[in-house]
């Protein structure tokens, strides 16, 4: 395997929002990478940023500064034309399944879109036959063509939005929180179609969530983000045994697991997330962090690469020493 | 169930909702108990019934459209279907507290929230308005708010500590029971860990039987002596938790712990349950599990199973599969 | 609390200016020559000509409009055609009555739309909020001049109760702010009855009930303040309906009031009557909606809480 | 929530066909549809059902109480009241539906380019509407239709551009919340042009609140007018105009009440039909009783 270059190479990207009270820096100088055929996990709080920087990099939201490559060229500096190209090969399926689909459109009229849109077939007979296979694929029923989006439950719907992401034979899919509207049942079911589609047609994932053991689940690499920035990104496997920064260790002994007996010590953390609206200089976790030191506030972490295929953006990984005082 | 002291004995619920296209069975025929002390995680997925037997407990099935069409539900003894209005209002909040799954909208936005704390107490105790609102203060300390910020108004806090007055507000007239809708969905996950870390502590101090409603099996086991599955509208399956979790015996249980990614392990593909959950308004017949099942035999869907005692207090609505089954071997 | 006053007036002037230049312009596209109405037809040529260039009327379109709303900020808004006298006198003398009239019927609509709107809401789908929203809707759909007429008919010509005209006496005032209120009343129930059905169906609501909170309490203490909310901005715009509807009441009731006055001028093309008019009632108008947006934030204190 | 059965999935009709489904099931909205549908014929064959023409004078016949001959009675000119008011229907019809068709048009058009695009030309044209708005509308038509003079066309444009401001900001709110839905997002995520999306995905969905507000919009336009009308500002005599017949009524009100009884009567039903239509669309419509 010769897998030098990564696909996608994203780098310094950033995405603020002006608001009355200030810039909200939503995604703050964010940089990684992602292989062909790998799914990347990005996880973290509600307001970290995970939902933009997915939109960000694939340009459905126009970035602050940075650059996202794909197939080593910056689709965030394409002209309009070049993007409508680029779009067939980067798609996206949302959190809503209600509010992601049109609902003055039928479950066939939704696949449609993509299709007309870049005009891919030319006949009606052949369209209709490319949706028919899209619903195959997805596991919709066939006979739910003319159905209505508010007619389904919240699974079918979420196989409508990820029929509509394949129709065009992409090669990059973000995955907004595509299960955190569902219930346990119907995300495994969703999972699992996910994980057969990745194996079938060799895509590349970003799969973004707030729900660990769900990102564990599918991700072969994890970014964990807090405020605006990744803290950590290394393989899952890594990420879930040893956690290196504070709060990806915190984040994980917070999750209750759904088994007897089994209590791990639980890190509990002071407070509430701070405003990502001009944030201070330092780390942006030092208020909540147990390990805080002086440093910690006057200088802003760098990612970096502390072993091999590990990134932590901690000045005390792997030597943290509980703070004094509180 | 046999019948120690029972705190709360359910029996033989049913809460039916009369809308435009049809009658929704949200519970149907429920049995259910809890002992003093008591810890059970009520746990089902969307729709299976949980809020509204919760609701049919504290007498607040909102009528039209739903109505309480049989059964009993005896609290210390009593059957509160048959307290009149005014009975009722003093054991709502009074011995009975709900906390709602949605702190950002269960709070009054116009009046403060040491106040809202206040009009509980008032309600209950024989005391003056100004010592209601030194026990509203006294609330807000012990679920970790300060008192300087008792005469704020709910937009000012977060979900977390909006979460937490809610808590204040429930817990103010130290309850004997007290049943917790999804306390913890709308937040995030260290936020939920902080949360629960409270009710953990407050419930040794208050010494309160609890009902956990929640679809989170995770939850369950950190908080729950006692667990109930509930799926359209029935419990399915009634045991220890610890039993649960370690032999589950209802085929639905089965599925749920399948759904779940497991943490610890590496599994390429989840044991999915097939379809979905059933039409309210036209459950199947028989076992309503049935058709999803993959287990079932002919008898599934023609007769209603009953509640089988497979180990010591471990109960299973499923004749097929009501013995240990091997969670163990996984 | 005093930025947020300072901010809404701020906001107050480039309506004031906006309307100023609406006003100005109607005047300026009005069919015939200011200074022939003025003059008169029998006036010459040169008279008219010398008139113009006294006037300023032959100035550009913009430079006329800055010396009207230089003029303006004085009080002098030109004079009127028919009385010769300036507009600001013969507006601010009639506007007492408008006001009075405006203001009692706001009255009415708050004190009967307001109760009848949660009594209604609160026994959703009984006769009584049947027949209510019934009335209501008549009321909504009742022509101001008309309703007028058939009051006249009724309790003046026929009983012979009420006077049919004036403005001097109570009993004077009963058949014409009945007449201004009906629509605004109908309009408030309907709205008080929306609203409190919505803010009854919130979470808060059932955690007031879950406290074990007697219903007349739910209702009155946690219910009501909220559901009052959106009510009070529909209270600023009935304001300001009432308002326009004074013209049309004021011609039927003969009330020397400004919509008389409008209504007179209307008939004798005395334009700069009309607009002058137009102009006062949206100036009070506006300083109505200024009062209401502090009502709001006093009453909802999320909004209060943005300009601490 | 799923409450549908599965058998009934792809049976349900989308679009007109379930409106009025829905729409059959409020008493008071059908009839005031079928009081609309009434009026409209009314006015499109005003010529074969009145029984005299609207300017036919018999001062021999002038006053006469309502009668076999005279349904309504006559007027001071003996004129057929009856048949004033079934032409007099074609004007309020045209006046409603014309200035509410301007003002959907023009509100429309400024409103859903201040949510589309948002920022400077939002700012603009919002306040723009802030500065109609805050001129009582009744008095906004009455300065425009002094300024523009009478007549039927100076009329309608004056209620149009008065009640303009209302769609401006109907369109814009629903614009931009529909603007913050992710099916736009996806649209444009499969490379789909701003004019298909506001084409295809924003219009079809803000159209509810549009018809429902238009609906009302017109029986606001017809009381307006009829007020206009009333003070002399509209259309001018012989043309039979409620509001005008009524101003007219006014002066033999204490022997005559029936000359401003009717023409008043015709007013309030047509716009009470109106409001009833338009209460029962908005509930029809509404898209939350719909999940």
């Amino acid at each position: 395997m010769e897998q030098t270059h990564p696909m996608v190479e994203v780098t310094n990207l950033k995405k603020y929002f002006k608001t009355k009270r200030g810039m909200l820096h939503a995604v703050d100088d964010v940089s990684f990478t992602i292989r062909k055929g790998e799914t990347l996990g990005l996880v973290g709080e509600s307001g970290c940023g995970k939902s933009t920087l997915g939109r960000v990099m694939i340009r459905l939201l126009e970035a602050t500064g940075g650059e996202a490559k794909f197939w080593g060229e910056d689709i965030l500096r394409y002209s309009a034309g070049k993007m409508k190209d680029m779009r067939r090969k980067v798609q996206i399926v949302f959190q809503d399944p209600y509010s992601s689909l049109n609902p003055r459109l039928s479950v066939s009229e939704l696949i449609a879109e993509p299709l007309l849109v870049n005009r891919v077939y030319s006949s009606a007979a052949e369209r209709n036959r490319k949706i028919a296979e899209l619903m195959d694929t997805v596991g919709l029923a066939r006979r739910l063509m003319n159905a209505y989006p508010h007619e389904l439950d919240g699974g079918r719907r979420q196989r409508i939005g990820i029929a509509r992401s394949l129709a065009l034979s992409p090669e990059f899919i973000v995955l907004d929180e595509p299960v955190s509207a569902l219930d346990v049942c119907i995300q495994a079911q969703i999972l699992n179609l996910l994980n057969s589609l990745q194996k079938q047609f060799g895509y590349t994932y970003v799969f973004i969530s707030h729900n660990l053991s769900v990102v564990k689940h599918v991700s072969d690499r994890i970014a964990v983000m807090y405020l605006g920035k990744i803290v950590e990104l290394s393989d899952y496997k890594s990420l879930f045994v040893e956690p290196l920064h504070p709060y990806t260790q915190a984040l994980l002994s917070a999750i209750p697991l759904p088994k007897f007996g089994k209590k791990r010590d639980r890190i509990i953390l002071e407070g509430d997330v701070p405003s990502p609206i001009e944030p201070p200089e330092g780390c942006r976790f030092q208020g909540r962090c147990p390990y805080r030191q002086d440093v910690c506030k006057e200088k802003t972490p760098e990612l970096r690469e502390l072993e091999p295929g590990r990134f932590v953006a901690c000045h005390f990984a792997r030597t943290l020493v509980p703070a004094s005082g509180k | 169930m046999e019948d120690k002291k029972l705190l709360l004995d359910i029996q033989d619920l049913s809460i039916h909702y009369v809308v435009e296209s049809g009658t929704v069975h949200a519970v149907e025929h429920l049995n259910l108990s809890l002992a003093p002390g008591e810890n059970l995680g009520f746990v089902g997925e969307t729709g299976a019934g949980k809020t509204t037997t919760a609701l049919g407990i504290m007498g607040l099935v909102p009528n039209p459209p739903g109505k309480v069409v049989n059964g009993k539900i005896l609290f210390e003894g009593e059957d509160l279907l048959k307290k009149t209005e005014e009975q009722m209002r003093s054991i709502r909040g009074g011995k009975i507290a709900m906390i709602f799954q949605d702190p950002m909208t269960s709070l009054n936005p116009v009046i403060t929230v040491d106040k809202q704390i206040a009009e509980m107490v008032l309600l209950h105790n024989n005391v003056t308005e100004q010592q209601a609102l030194e026990r509203a203060e006294e609330m807000l300390e012990l679920v970790g708010i300060k008192r300087e910020r008792a005469r704020d108004f709910p937009h000012q806090f977060s979900g977390g500590m909006k979460q937490r007055v809610v808590i204040a507000i429930a817990l103010a007239c130290n309850p004997t029971l007290l049943i917790a809708d999804e306390p913890t969905t709308a937040l995030d996950v260290t936020i939920q860990a902080q949360v629960l870390e409270l009710m953990h502590e407050l419930r040794r101090k208050i010494n309160t039987s609890l009902i956990m409603i929640t679809h989170d099996l995770g939850i369950v086991a950190e908080m729950c002596d006692k667990v109930a599955i509930m799926y359209a509208g029935k419990v399915v399956e009634y045991a220890p938790t610890e039993a649960l979790f370690n032999h589950p015996g209802h085929p639905y249980t089965e599925g749920l712990f399948n759904s779940i990614p497991d943490l610890d392990s590496d599994e390429e593909e989840l044991k999915v349950i097939q379809g979905l959950m059933p039409d309210p308004t036209n459950l199947p017949s028989g076992c309503t599990f049935h058709p999803r099942c993959p287990y079932a035999v002919e008898a599934c869907s023609k007769d209603v199973p009953p509640m089988v005692e497979i180990e010591p207090g471990h109960f299973v609505a499923c004749p097929v599969r009501g013995k240990p089954y091997l969670h163990l071997g996984k | 609390m005093f930025k947020y006053i300072a901010r809404r007036i701020l906001f107050l002037l480039p309506v004031l200016v906006g309307v100023s230049f609406i006003v100005f312009s109607l005047l300026y596209i009005t069919p015939g020559d200011p200074a022939r109405m003025v003059l008169g037809d029998q006036a010459t040529e040169e008279a008219v000509q010398e008139f113009r260039n006294k006037e300023g009327l032959n100035d550009p379109f913009l430079v006329q409009y800055g010396r009207y709303v230089y003029k303006a900020i004085q009080g002098d808004i030109g004079r009127s055609y028919m009385t010769r006298r300036p507009v600001s006198d013969e507006i601010l003398s009639a506007f007492p009555s408008t006001i009075k009239l405006a203001a009692l019927s706001m009255v009415i609509a708050i004190l009967l739309g307001i109760p009848f709107g949660i009594i209604s809401a609160i026994r959703q789908y009984s006769l009584f909020d049947s027949v209510t929203m019934i009335f209501a809707m008549v009321g909504l759909s009742m022509p101001v001049f008309w309703l007028g007429i058939l009051l006249i008919l009724f309790f003046s010509v026929q009983l012979r109760w009420l006077p049919s005209s004036g403005f001097d006496s109570l009993a004077a005032m009963i058949l014409p702010s009945i007449t201004l209120a009906a629509q605004s009343v109908a309009i408030v129930t309907r709205m008080t009855r929306s609203s409190m059905l919505e803010v009854v169906r919130q979470d808060y609501i059932r955690t007031a009930r879950a406290k074990g909170q007697k219903e007349s309490v739910v209702i009155w203490r946690h219910a009501l303040g909220n559901a009052l909310i959106p009510v009070v901005t529909v209270v600023g715009l009935q304001f300001g309906h009432l308002l326009g509807g004074a013209v049309l009441t004021e011609s039927i009731f003969s009330i020397p009031g400004v919509g008389r006055l409008m209504v007179e001028a209307i008939k004798m093309r005395d334009y700069p009557l009309v607009q002058g008019g137009v102009l006062y009632i949206a100036i009070a108008f506006s300083l109505v909606n200024l009062l209401v947006d502090l009502v709001y934030a006093w009453v909802d204190p999320r909004i209060k809480a943005q300009y601490k | 929530m799923n409450e549908h059965t599965e058998k009934n999935i792809g049976q349900s009709q989308h679009g007109l066909k379930e409106i009025f489904k829905r729409l059959s099931r409020a008493p008071l909205a059908m009839i005031g549809l079928a009081i609309v549908v009434v009026l409209v014929f009314t006015a499109v064959f005003a010529g074969f059902i009145a029984p005299y023409g609207y300017a036919e004078q018999d001062l021999m016949a002038a006053f006469e109480e309502p009668s076999g001959a005279h349904l309504f009675g006559t007027d001071e000119f003996g004129r057929d009241i009856f048949s004033r008011i079934i032409y007099g229907s074609r004007i309020s019809l045209q006046v409603g539906f014309i200035a509410v068709g301007i003002a959907v048009f023009a509100g429309g058009f400024l409103g859903a380019i201040a949510g589309y695009y948002g920022g400077k030309a939002d700012n603009l044209i919002m306040r723009a509407m802030d500065v109609l708005l805050s001129i009582p509308s009744i008095l906004l038509a009455i300065a425009i239709a002094a300024s523009l003079g009478p007549g039927l066309f100076n009329l309608m444009i004056a209620v149009g551009i008065s009640s303009t401001p209302n769609y401006a900001r109907i369109v814009r709110g629903s614009v931009l919340s529909i603007r913050n839905q992710e099916f736009v997002e996806a649209a444009k995520a499969v490379g789909s042009s701003d004019l298909r999306i506001i084409l295809k995905h924003i219009i079809p969905n803000c159209l509810a609140p549009i018809i429902v507000q238009a609906t009302l919009g017109v029986a606001i336009a017809i009381l307006t007018a009829a007020g206009l009308s009333f003070i002399g500002l509209g259309i001018q005599p012989p043309i039979p105009e409620w509001g005008a017949m009524l101003s007219g009524g006014r002066e033999y009100i204490r022997d005559y009440a029936y000359m401003t009884v009717f023409p008043g009567l015709a007013i309030m039903i047509t716009i009470l039909a109106l409001n009833f239509l338009g209460d029962g669309l908005r509930d029809a419509l509404d898209p939350k009783l719909k999940r």
